[in-house]
């Protein structure tokens, strides 16, 4: 073990681990404002990834201004989703559980059906390698890298220093005390439903041409995200995300790496459950019941 | 009416910087009514958890009736017989009133796990008996008649009731009640001070009150404890405590 | 918002009449049937391969069907598939084939995926022939009455080693990178075996789990090791697989094992080097595909456009095929024992090529049919499928028998 | 409230002899398998609403069943170990585990702990695939023996299995029932809806879940056990996070509040799942929306769908 394969492992893991960012925020958001865990966030992210599909490979757009144009079209799903289903179950977990099962069930169906049974595949825009200090890896994932840091950045930012987006922060925080001041609960959970939904869209189409389109690309994803999510702290704002997502692709890669893809599969899940367990307390206590 | 039920010696708790409870020490003796009383943020409630078990001390002790009692679990403290109340009532919302109640016998039982399960005539004749107590308490409190209602549709003065009710069912020799009063009319208060005092009288139960309500407060203790940023500033019989300087000081200097 | 609801649940319903009504109004013609059941995971993971398998055969039945059916013993019948959804569960399984056998009497029952193996605990003892495509070992362990024509990972496995021994000598280190399903179990087994008899070194296994995608950390683990093949499926994940290893700067071969999805080649696009990805698979719609398959995919592509189905899918035919052609030989439809006896005694011309059953020294009963092992490469410049050779089933199983039948 | 629940037994008595006679008014495989399946998750959705009275929400029940049905398997082929004695030893293994994992994760609540049980369903499942020297992995141990009295063996024949899980159903609704009727159901329920006032009456919170958490998957080793012995194949497909969601759409769907709901969402929704399998690969299709519109109707389950209209024709 030197320090270059080190270095490695490092760099594995940040790029995983920056690309699983944009789905966790967009469902800590969700979480924050809602309070329902979104089990079908996932299939935002597949949807996102199709949605590219169509529009670049079968309409012929440019990929950018597809993924642009994804980002719409599923927020504006999103908007539709807030509105007539999570809306009136606000921090109501229970029914709100089988309803995003529902709706993930759908949505991966109509998918599968509606886009046929062969495989689907994005054309890569970027081509070739790059070699950075002694580690090749794709130019494309270093590029993905750099859009979604500038897309998490640019969260960051709104949230903190546009009105609306403070409005979604002092939601998160007090619920109660925020309306009291005049915010509107609907429309800062229909901004937060837009920014999560266009953010796992942004996903989505970034991943595609890297990974592969599979109706059920959604899951496994959505379970990391929530993982990195309890591990930053549930409903948090974006900071505890950002490092619960680098933490997750860090502890994946160095595992992977050092002991096998299987076996560090169930480490992960270990680690997370046992860090949820010494420092329950650290995160924000929620509820369970109305 | 001299020997202690609960002390509390050099007790200290700090949360980050803020010591919220700072080398406190008390007495509590056996059958009497004890105010304790302090500005907002003086570390009342914070005493309060400390003695119930949410908190472990930093430092310090807690003896009831000569145990030590330190750092134990609230279901173990609640299992020597000191129970407390809620500031915002603190229920079962979902329970029948009764069955709140019944939540309280829990202690008491002495059907073990198979006995119950198996729904022997041992546990039948238990579980009769407990019912017949916790209406006896309900009447007692004033409340028998809504022994089937969800507590969540009780008027606040009720759920607050209950709450005292639920309290006394858990068959308690020491009782923290944390501020009673709040929200009530002054009918309502009456009718608490003197069921309160009644509590004390009839059944013995040492009981500590934490209340802003300093004209109920000195109506019904037997004796006054002020503190303030955790410390303990004066302790006396109401009259005493009335006078005292340091205590006007703390409540005029907080308005 | 009620108003809303109403129109929501409305529209759900008249959904689920539209859908439902057809097969109930669909009512029996007076000929008779020679049904065959097809327990899919039509919903699940495997839902993709299982409709696409069921869209073909169905196709293939109506060509049949409207040829006048098959004649059996002097009687004419028409073909009629019951497909049932098992939901890729094992009770969905065993509920499926219940189903089948108890309610339509069913005779032959296809199944995909390794949990519908489950379904041979009820078709063994009802004799009812029951065609897995499991990889699993021991899944035809003295199971009378189940038939694989499936390929065998051990013979593909050794038609391309023997290919690539002989043609290609600088590879000398073999590892294997695979998913971790029946298949790479199976080759986590007898890799090691085969790569001894033919002089390479075994460097090591990992099996990854079925929905990975970003391979970077097990190749970061692997790389290292330099070897010189990669041993893999040609599956959309190996696919992945093997580009992440070029980005990550292997320059070796690649060996797939198993069928997968032809497209799932076009992954890697230019990223492997022409002729360093070899298969055990066929492009269905090139010239080097037997006929058969070729016009299956002609006719698939006509009704439900592109996206070819998967390999799995022909070899579905291969089933539908000998059940044909067994029932025509016997002369029965439903006495299951001869049936068997015709089919596994006999050598049959399916769409993959020529099969003959063979297993009695492994399995204990002769179940598993063998066929040719295509061997082909993919032209990564020309984005195009090229076969290599065609290796006779006969060429290797005597070398299956010797280092895996049992003494 | 006595006349409600004289009628509730009288139901509940009419249910359980048309459970006892059924295969003998109609001897039909299929609806058989289908029942002893429903049988299995009524007793693993029970148990999850047993645990969800406490202030618990899991989706991990599957991963005790997983426990339950390798435990029993593996020690029958393996060890000849008669699987009689496997069901209870596949029980007491989920059991044990539950009450070691029990009294480490219980104390983590609200968002924490329906993610802790998530990890703890896809730990299972990649630890039967990762366990391979033993499990197989992903292919599933094959040719599980079933049961059998003396030398008559189950076998292909559905009414013996469908009595005995008829029977393991009703002896686990028993259990769980008279628990939550007892004071210990009072104690379970007191800690679900307050359990800092719980605690602090005396009820020590800890003990109390591990107890229901405890026997909730001891029978859910029970019911994993039945169903390794009965499908005669385990795969650890079949006890990942997806059967664990299931699990848990059948005691919400069928309405959580209430000890019947979860056995009516079993029956209901395991029941649609299989009418709208005639509709082939578009069954998700019509299942997702309808089970979105259950909820949005019926928020607290089918159980709550007779006292909707009471009260509208009161009205």
């Amino acid at each position: 073990m030197n320090a270059q394969d080190i270095l490695a492992m490092v760099i594995n893991g940040l790029s995983s681990g920056l690309t699983l960012m944009l789905v966790a925020l967009g469902l800590t958001l969700v979480f924050g404002i809602l309070h329902i865990i979104n089990l079908a966030h996932g299939e935002l992210y597949m949807l996102g990834a199709y949605c590219v599909w169509w529009l670049s490979e079968l309409m012929g757009f440019n990929y950018w201004f597809a993924i642009v144009l994804a980002m719409i079209l599923i927020a504006f799903l999103g908007v539709l989703m807030e509105r007539y289903l999570f809306r009136r179950f606000r921090a109501i977990m229970v029914p709100s559980l089988v309803v995003s099962i529902g709706l993930m069930l759908f949505l991966q169906s109509s998918i599968l059906l509606g886009t046929g049974m062969g495989d689907k595949e994005i054309e890569p825009v970027f081509h070739g390698q790059v070699t950075f200090l002694g580690t090749s890896l794709s130019l494309g994932r270093v590029i993905i890298g750099a859009v979604a840091t500038v897309l998490v950045i640019a969260v960051i930012l709104f949230l903190k220093y546009a009105r609306p987006g403070q409005a979604i922060r002092a939601v998160a925080q007090d619920a109660e005390a925020s309306s009291l001041q005049g915010i509107s609960m609907n429309s800062v959970s229909r901004l937060t439903m837009i920014i999560g939904s266009a953010l796992a869209a942004a996903a989505g189409g970034l991943l595609g041409p890297v990974f592969h389109l599979d109706y059920m690309m959604g899951f496994p994803v959505l379970l990391k995200a929530l993982l990195a999510i309890v591990l930053g702290g549930m409903g948090s704002v974006v900071g505890g995300v950002i490092l619960g997502s680098l933490v997750i692709g860090l502890v994946h890669s160095f595992a992977t790496t050092l002991i096998g893809p299987e076996i560090a599969e169930i480490i992960l899940f270990l680690i997370i459950a046992f860090i949820l367990l010494i420092r329950p307390s650290g995160f924000f206590g929620m509820e369970l019941r109305t | 009416m001299t020997n202690p039920m609960l002390e509390l010696v050099g007790l200290r708790k700090n949360f980050g910087g803020l010591m919220a409870v700072d080398e406190l020490d008390l007495v509590v003796r056996s059958g009497e009514i004890l105010g304790l009383i302090g500005p907002n943020g003086a570390g009342k409630t914070t005493v309060y958890n400390l003695i119930s078990g949410i908190y472990k001390p930093a430092s310090g002790k807690i003896i009831f009736q000569g145990e030590n009692i330190t750092g134990l679990r609230p279901d173990q403290v609640a299992n020597r017989g000191v129970i407390r109340t809620f500031q915002i009532a603190s229920l079962f919302k979902e329970l029948s009133v009764l069955d709140n109640m019944l939540v309280a016998f829990h202690l008491q039982s002495r059907a073990g796990f198979w006995r119950s399960m198996l729904n022997s005539n041992y546990s039948r004749h238990e579980e009769k008996r407990f019912r017949k107590r916790a209406l006896e308490i309900l009447d007692f409190m004033g409340i028998g008649s809504l022994k089937h209602e969800h507590t969540i549709n009780l008027p606040h003065g009720h759920q607050v009731t209950l709450g005292l009710a639920i309290a006394l069912a858990a068959n308690p020799r020491m009782l923290l009640l944390d501020e009673p009063l709040t929200g009530m009319n002054p009918e309502e208060v009456n009718t608490m001070v003197s069921r309160v005092k009644q509590i004390n009288q009839e059944q013995g139960i040492t009981i500590i009150v934490v209340e802003h309500n300093m004209r109920a407060v000195m109506e019904l203790c037997h004796r006054i404890a002020v503190i303030n940023f955790g410390k303990k500033i004066a302790e006396g019989v109401p009259d005493h405590i009335r006078q005292n300087h340091a205590v006007i000081e703390a409540y005029l200097g907080e308005s | 918002m009620k108003k809303f609801g109403l129109t929501l649940m409305v529209l759900a319903v008249s959904l689920a009449l539209m859908t439902v009504v057809p097969f109930a109004m669909a009512k029996e013609k007076p000929v008779k049937y020679l049904k065959i059941g097809c327990n899919y995971g039509l919903t699940g993971v495997v839902a993709p391969a299982c409709i696409a398998s069921k869209r073909s055969l169905e196709l293939e039945v109506e060509r049949i069907n409207k040829k006048g059916g098959i004649v059996v013993g002097g009687q004419r019948y028409h073909i009629k598939l019951l497909f049932e959804d098992n939901g890729y569960t094992s009770e969905g399984s065993v509920a499926a084939a219940t189903k089948l056998i108890d309610r339509e009497n069913v005779k032959f029952i296809f199944n995909i995926g390794t949990p519908g193996l489950a379904q041979t605990s009820v078709t063994e003892p009802a004799k009812v022939l029951s065609f897995l495509s499991s990889s699993a070992d021991q899944a035809l362990l003295n199971k009378k009455y189940s038939i694989r024509v499936y390929p065998l990972v051990q013979m593909n496995d050794i038609a391309l080693l023997e290919y690539i021994s002989k043609n290609i000598p600088e590879v000398k280190r073999v590892c294997l990178l695979f998913k971790n399903d029946s298949s790479g179990i199976l080759n986590s087994q007898i890799l090691p075996k085969l790569c001894a008899h033919y002089g390479m070194e075994f460097i090591g296994d990992e099996l990854y789990s079925l929905t990975e995608t970003d391979f970077y950390p097990l190749l970061a683990r692997m790389l290292p090791r330099k070897p010189d093949l990669i041993v893999t499926d040609v599956g959309t994940g190996a696919a992945l697989m093997a580009k992440q290893a070029i980005e990550k700067g292997y320059k070796g071969f690649f060996m797939g094992t198993t069928l997968g999805a032809d497209i799932a080649w076009n992954k890697i696009g230019d990223k492997v080097p022409d002729g360093r990805f070899l298969g055990p698979v066929v492009d269905p719609g090139s010239k080097a595909a037997p006929r058969e398959i070729r016009e299956m995919t002609k006719r698939y592509e006509e009704k439900y456009g592109k996206g070819a189905p998967l390999d799995i899918a022909y070899l579905y035919h291969n089933y539908l095929m000998l059940v044909v052609q067994a029932v025509k030989k016997a002369g029965t439809v439903d006495d299951t024992d001869k049936i068997r006896d015709v089919m596994v005694k006999n050598t049959w011309d399916l769409p993959w090529g020529k099969t003959r059953f063979v297993g009695k020294e492994v399995w204990g009963v002769d179940g598993q049919g063998i066929m040719p092992v295509f061997v082909s490469a993919w032209i990564g410049s020309k984005k195009k499928i090229k076969l290599l050779k065609v290796i006779p089933a006969e060429d290797v199983y005597p070398t299956f028998l010797k280092l895996f039948g049992k003494k | 409230m006595n006349k409600n629940n004289r009628i509730k037994s009288l139901l509940l008595l009419v249910f359980t002899i048309i459970g006892f006679l059924f295969p003998v008014i109609r001897n039909d495989p299929y609806t058989l398998s289908l029942l002893l399946i429903i049988f299995v998750f009524i007793v693993a959705a029970v148990g999850f609403r047993l645990i969800y009275i406490t202030g618990r929400l899991t989706i991990g029940q599957a991963a005790f069943m997983g426990v339950g049905a390798y435990t029993s398997a593996l020690l029958s082929l393996n060890f000849g170990i008669n699987p009689w004695l496997g069901l209870l030893i596949g029980g007491i293994a989920a059991g044990i585990l539950a009450l070691g994992i029990g009294y480490i994760v219980l104390r983590v609540g609200g968002v924490y702990f329906v993610i802790i049980t998530l990890c703890l369903a896809e730990i299972s499942k990649l630890f039967w695939l990762w366990w391979r020297p033993v499990t197989y992995g992903n292919s599933g141990l094959i040719d599980v023996p079933g049961f059998s009295i003396a030398s008559f063996q189950f076998g292909i024949n559905k009414i013996p299995y469908y009595y005995l899980s008829l029977i393991i159903m009703l002896v686990a609704l028993f259990v769980m029932y008279r628990m939550e009727r007892s004071r210990i159901g009072i104690a379970l329920h007191a800690l679900g809806q307050n359990d800092v006032l719980a605690e602090h009456l005396g009820i020590n919170r800890t003990r109390y879940r591990v107890l229901a958490f405890t026997t909730a998957s001891f029978f859910c080793g029970v019911v994993g056990s039945f169903y390794a012995h009965y499908i005669h194949f385990v795969h650890p497909d079949q006890f990942g996070v997806m059967p664990s969601i299931m699990i848990q759409i059948y005691g919400i769907a069928g309405g959580i509040g209430v000890f019947f709901g979860p056995i009516v969402g079993s029956f209901v929704v395991a029941g649609l799942t299989e009418f709208l399998k005639i509709a082939k690969e578009f069954q998700p299709l019509i299942y997702g929306p309808l089970l979105v519109i259950i909820m949005l109707f019926l928020p607290k389950g089918l159980i709550g769908l007779p006292q909707m209209f009471f009260k509208s024709s009161k009205k």
